[in-house]
């Protein structure tokens, strides 16, 4: 049982991550990116290149990974974003899933379809109490994920940047006319949002091996946060990973395992049913 | 005139957040009248016009229209019971030609069924002509008949406006909200509005006409209701209105200042 | 989307004749088989215009619709009904699906709608997968009886083929009728503005929720033709990614246009086909075109061909 | 041309299949062979089981290239096509549609079972031999006579994975994990089936999805329900992060499974720590062999398509060879290599005998591997009852 919330909260931490990400992109252009999984997976990939292929130290490759990433954003940003803007949603959707397809199968032609592993950052014998094991690893996720949290809500609330973002994000066109200098607010906000997924893509390489086409069903786990916890909503982000992981530990363990994924659909339109912009409400500004 | 009003409101109140938009409004709008509301920007008149069409519902009173209590009720009922609108920002079908934008809303009170549709029966081609003819009269009171068959997107700007108002006239309406009409338009095409909107009045629908140019309201309406800060400050007769102090101070007074 | 011009129908005449003949040239199964799954999926994607096109709701739900009404045919004609019950069965199926899932779902936004299609089309995949004592789990089903109606059906690929073509045509049929009718302007106009079409009269709930399950049926139907003539199925065939697809064929071909769906649903059953060489490079190329014709051909394919069209018709 | 005499001349086909029986073919029917030789071969090359897929096109295609390259058959060059079944079983029907086409005197079939199930109908009405590896036990019961599997299959691993589980490790209560795909959930159902026989029923039964990374849920309900041993059955990526948790959690298992415990691409991945131990039985791979001309091929195999070579590799490159050597003896003729592929007795490929029983199945010997740290060693071929 105890071991069951260890394991549930890892990867829910995971995809808190990945929420994290989306939420940031989501928070300035009110864009949901259904290419983030696969984002992870160049982030995960970049890591192993530099790691790996080239036997740079682990701290080397993680920030050689997060300069690669966010400049990856920025690309992503004046492919998918930029084209699109005004554009209705379901175009955005279908544009960023294509990109995903893109990025998947440059991946397959460039890293080949094998899975491969990444070591950690963190070494040393995995912590055990009352017979629940807690792994070096899992213990750097969710001190990763504290620390992102803390930087991100400092980020946007604290400093100028932040603030700026959230601005844009409110009325992009006043944004603008007030002088926010638009365009470097958003390309900063793909870059940070590439870069955290680079970051879920880095922890979770070491634990669950990386492969071109991994990037699918976490990104969608990611959005099945974000609908859970409310696009945009910050602690919603975090709290609806973390419940997410924890209900397909505990679905998979006493209910049956054959359905897990099923029972983040059903918990995510259950959801919706009772609370049509997640648990803790969208945060966006809707105009009448 | 009929002596029970056509719009009876009482206590509306709608909150967004810590803002009071609207504070316990009461509002009586007489049958067959032009009534205006005005007010400075921000002092709720589009918040009490979303709250009587139903776009967005207050959060306590009772608006009753034409006797229904229409509170809380979806838009379409309301619309359905004789209450139509336009909006300030101009919100057409723009993947839809100029005739069937107002086909639209000339298809509110025929009812019809899938089988009907599928089956193109005689039931159907009935009521499909009555749709039709009732939206070419529409486009033919607002003076658009001749653009029918143009995509709406093609319209000028002021003509977008006219199109609103017919697409409005086709559901039939008893009365008819029009919020910012003369947005945008210059002044021989506010003076046909102007004109349009009397003949309205003349076939018996009541008009309730949010405005920001004053002048243009005066003219035509019969009744002015004043709104400041969410609060009902004045009601009454243009010229009496005018005379009010709260209102110049409030309105007339602060858009002086400005100007 | 324009109102239909009469100029149109002699279009759609040379291409019904040119339809009609290609068996005449194309003799041979592969052609005919793609062909084929084309209408197919021309017919799932004209019912996924009605919901997403015209009403303007996303749906990566129409796969699993697609897959029902396959796995209803097949449990069924394999379980000794005649084939005759079937598309009755399926759209039976279907419906209560569509209801299940549209009813409370209708009032969900954007990126909301979205995730819960998803969610239903992988629920729905899941459970054909485990449910292996009826659904044949990840093998599929073998062996499906044909097409069958009081023991006459069509023989072969090519009487295949113009049974289906005729089926494309009645699909085609009622989706113009429905669009010029008050149904379809009422989905339009919920697509263009929802408040703007509440207060004009449209119960925009009940007009969505038709959509979806109009598009629903379509999907079914075409699900159960599929099983019936194809005679394998597998869970595959309606994952996730045949989702995105059936997306993709309709905002390639062009939203909201019928000339636009079949275009869409024609030319990427066929053009991955042609392109098999590429491998992996055609889903890359594959990704960048979808892209290049979102952003520089907003109305898709059908656009551009009523472009040079109207092009060509200044010219002379 | 001449092929197409021979199919008319159905008096000298049925003589040479008659011939092949009693292997008394001639070389002189490869002469009359068309140049080249069409062969097609559907497998995944795209999507997500393009892994698995692109054994089959490293098999074959290594052994036409060397065949090729040694003057191919007779005289006549082989001439491939391959075609991408993509990740859906309509596209897999597609690409046999096209590939039937272009008239191959064989096609070769992916080991994806649901996309062969697909493109039997076709195959067997186009009278084509049809060679796959396609792991599903009922893939050789569809009735077609044109359909041969040159690679063992579930029904095998079914029967012989619990019964060396239960009799010669003596385990008792297993967990049963396996991946939720066609290859997996089919071989679940198997084993659940034969423990049962065998008195020693699962204590748990789980199943992952293919894209599932987290498998803690399912290793800890098996810890739970007390299991002596775990049968584990999937492929390469996820029995990796299987035998990975495992280890993680502290919970030691005898684990049993099919060759993907063995397989290099789970090992590259794995501790010695974490591999050590696991039992698998399975198709032949050619890495635990020490026989220095088997070792350089594998090497060439990988230094060619970067990828390991593994069971389904050895079972392609086998298939291609064991063709040559029937259109040596019988020519291009369809029904005639047909017949001689029904007919096939103790042909010696490179790590196995091929054997043809009555439903098409030729492969019938496995081998049962045990890691020992990260290198599997050989504990012993063992052949399905009855062979």
């Amino acid at each position: 049982m105890g071991q069951l919330v260890v394991n549930g909260l890892a990867l829910g931490s995971i995809y808190a991550l990945v929420a994290l990400g989306l939420l940031l992109i989501f928070n300035t252009v009110q864009i949901v990116n259904f290419a983030q999984g696969q984002l992870l997976m160049l982030g995960a990939f970049i890591g192993i290149s530099c790691a790996v292929t080239h036997e740079l130290p682990v701290a080397a490759a993680w920030a050689i990974t997060m300069v690669a990433m966010a400049l990856v954003g920025i690309v992503f940003m004046v492919l998918v974003y930029f084209p699109l803007r005004g554009r209705p949603a379901f175009l955005v959707i279908l544009t960023t899933i294509a990109m995903g397809i893109v990025l998947e199968n440059l991946a397959l032609i460039i890293w080949g379809p094998l899975p491969v592993s990444l070591p950690s950052p963190v070494h040393g014998p995995p912590l055990r109490f009352a017979g629940v094991v807690v792994s070096m690893h899992q213990l750097f996720i969710f001190a990763t994920l504290a620390v992102t949290l803390l930087l991100q809500f400092f980020f946007l609330t604290k400093t100028r940047f932040g603030i700026l973002m959230q601005a844009t994000a409110q009325d992009l066109h006043t944004a603008r006319l007030v002088g926010i200098p638009v365009n470097r607010t958003i390309a900063v906000a793909f870059a940070f949002g590439a870069v955290l997924s680079g970051i879920a893509g880095l922890l979770v390489a070491p634990i669950f091996l990386a492969e071109p086409t991994m990037g699918g069903s976490l990104g969608l786990k990611g959005f099945v946060v974000s609908v859970i916890g409310g696009f945009g909503n910050l602690p919603g982000a975090v709290i609806g990973g973390l419940f997410l992981g924890l209900i397909e530990t505990f679905g998979a363990r006493y209910i049956s395992s054959n359905f897990r994924d099923a029972y983040a659909f059903i918990v995510m339109i259950a959801v919706l049913i009772a609370w049509p912009r997640g648990l803790f409400g969208e945060k966006s500004s809707e105009k009448v | 005139m009929n002596p029970e009003p056509i719009i009876t409101a009482r206590g509306v109140t709608r909150r967004f957040g810590g803002l009071v938009a609207l504070d316990g409004i009461d509002l009586d709008v007489p049958r067959g009248v032009v009534q205006a509301i005005i007010g400075p920007n921000g002092s709720g008149k589009t918040t009490l016009l979303n709250a009587l069409s139903g776009a967005s519902h207050a959060d306590t009173g009772s608006i009753r229209v034409g006797g229904h209590e229409i509170f809380r009720l979806k838009p379409y009922r309301i619309a359905r019971l004789g209450l139509a609108r336009t909006f300030q920002n101009i919100r057409i079908f723009e993947n839809l030609s100029v005739i069937e934008n107002v086909k639209v809303a000339a298809a509110c009170n025929s009812p019809t069924s899938l089988f009907n549709i599928l089956t193109a029966n005689a039931r159907h081609r009935h009521s499909e002509a009555d749709i039709d003819r009732n939206a070419r009269e529409a486009l033919e009171i607002v003076g658009l008949a001749h653009r029918a068959n143009d995509r709406a997107t093609q319209l000028p700007y002021a003509q977008q406006r006219l199109l609103e108002i017919a697409r409005a006239l086709a559901s039939k309406p008893n009365v008819l909200l029009l919020d910012e009409p003369a947005a945008g338009m210059n002044m021989t095409e506010s003076m046909t509005l102007l004109d349009t909107i009397a003949r309205l009045k003349n076939s018996g629908i009541t008009i309730l006409l949010v405005e920001h140019n004053v002048r243009l309201v005066m003219g035509i309406s019969d009744r002015v209701t004043v709104l400041d800060f969410g609060k009902k400050i004045a009601e009454g007769a243009p010229s009496e209105v005018q005379r009010n102090p709260l209102v110049i101070e409030a309105y007339l007074g602060r858009r002086h200042r400005h100007a | 989307m324009k109102p239909p011009k009469m100029n149109s129908w002699p279009i759609l005449a040379a291409n019904i004749a040119a339809a009609l003949a290609v068996p005449i040239v194309a003799h041979d199964g592969y052609i005919i088989q793609l062909l084929n799954i084309a209408i197919l999926n021309a017919i799932v994607v004209l019912g996924l215009n009605f919901v997403t096109g015209w009403a303007g709701q996303i749906n990566f739900g129409q796969a699993a619709f697609y897959g029902l009404g396959a796995y209803t045919t097949a449990i069924a004609t394999k379980a000794g009904l005649p084939w005759i019950t079937t598309p009755f069965l399926s759209v039976i199926v279907v419906m209560a699906a569509s209801l299940m899932l549209g009813l409370p779902t209708m009032r969900l936004r954007t990126y909301y709608l979205a995730m819960t299609t998803i969610g239903f089309g992988e629920i729905i995949r899941l459970i054909i997968v485990h449910w292996e004592p009826v659904t044949g789990g990840t093998s599929g089903l073998r062996a499906i009886p044909g097409i069958s109606i009081f023991g006459f059906g069509p023989q072969g690929q090519i009487q295949h083929y113009y049974l289906l073509i005729a089926v494309l045509l009645l699909a085609i049929l009622i989706a113009a009728r429905v669009r010029h009718s008050v149904l379809g302007r009422a989905m339009i106009a919920t697509r263009d503005s929802e408040i703007a079409a509440e207060q004009s009269g449209v119960d925009t709930v009940r007009t969505k929720l038709l959509a979806f399950m109009i598009g629903a049926v379509y999907a079914g139907l075409a699900g159960c033709l599929y099983a019936s003539s194809i005679r394998f199925i597998s869970p595959d065939s309606f994952s996730g990614t045949q989702a995105i697809l059936l997306m993709t064929m309709l905002i390639v071909g062009g939203m909201g246009s019928i000339a636009g769906c079949i275009i869409g649903a024609v030319a990427l059953t066929i053009l991955p086909e042609a392109l098999r060489f590429l491998g992996q490079w055609y889903l890359v190329l594959y990704g960048l075109g979808v892209i290049a014709v979102i952003v520089l051909a907003p109305g898709g394919l059908a656009s551009l061909a009523s472009l040079s069209q109207a092009r060509r018709a200044s010219v002379h | 041309m001449s092929c197409r005499f021979l199919k008319t001349s159905i008096i000298g086909a049925t003589a040479i299949c008659l011939s092949v029986g009693f292997a008394h073919g001639s070389k002189a029917d490869a002469a009359s062979c068309p140049s080249p030789i069409p062969l097609g071969l559907t497998t995944a090359l795209t999507g997500n089981t393009a892994l698995l897929g692109t054994q089959a096109r490293n098999g074959v295609e290594f052994a036409v290239d060397e065949i090729n390259a040694a003057g191919g058959i007779g005289g006549n060059k082989l001439a491939l096509t391959t075609e991408d079944t993509g990740a859906s079983s309509t596209d897999a029907l597609n690409a046999m549609n096209r590939i039937l086409e272009g008239k191959p005197v064989v096609v070769f079939g992916s080991m994806i079972s649901p996309h062969v199930f697909a493109q039997t109908e076709v195959v067997t009405k186009s009278e084509t031999p049809f060679l796959v590896g396609a792991t599903n036990a009922k893939v050789t019961a569809q009735g077609s006579k044109w359909l041969f599997r040159t690679h063992v299959h579930d029904g095998q691993l079914a029967d012989l994975i619990p019964e060396y589980l239960v009799k010669s490790l003596g385990k008792t209560r297993p967990g049963i994990m396996a991946v939720a795909d066609d290859y997996g959930l089919g071989a679940s159902r198997g084993i659940q089936a034969s423990l049962a026989k065998l008195k020693a029923p699962p204590v748990a039964v789980t199943s992952y999805a293919p894209s599932d990374k987290d498998m803690s849920a399912q290793l800890l309900e098996i810890k739970d329900k007390d299991a002596d041993s775990l049968i584990l059955f999937g492929r390469p990526a996820d029995v990796t992060l299987v035998l990975k948790q495992m280890n993680d959690l502290g919970i030691k298992l005898t684990t049993i499974g099919n060759a993907s415990i063995v397989a290099q691409t789970t090992l590259n991945n794995l501790s010695a720590a974490e591999a050590d131990g696991g039992y698998a039985i399975g198709g032949m791979i050619p890495q635990t062999l020490s026989d220095p001309k088997i070792l350089d091929w594998s090497k060439r195999v990988q230094e060619k398509y970067k990828v390991p070579a593994d069971n389904f590799t050895v079972s392609y490159y086998d298939t291609v060879y064991m063709l040559k050597s029937i259109i040596e003896k019988v020519g291009c003729d369809k029904s005639a290599i047909r017949d001689a592929l029904a007919a096939t007795r103790d042909w010696k490929g490179m790590l196995i005998s091929y054997q043809a029983d009555a439903q098409g199945d030729l492969a019938h010997t496995l081998g049962i591997y045990r890691n020992k740290g990260k290198t599997p060693e050989l504990a012993g071929p063992i052949k399905e009852s009855g062979y």
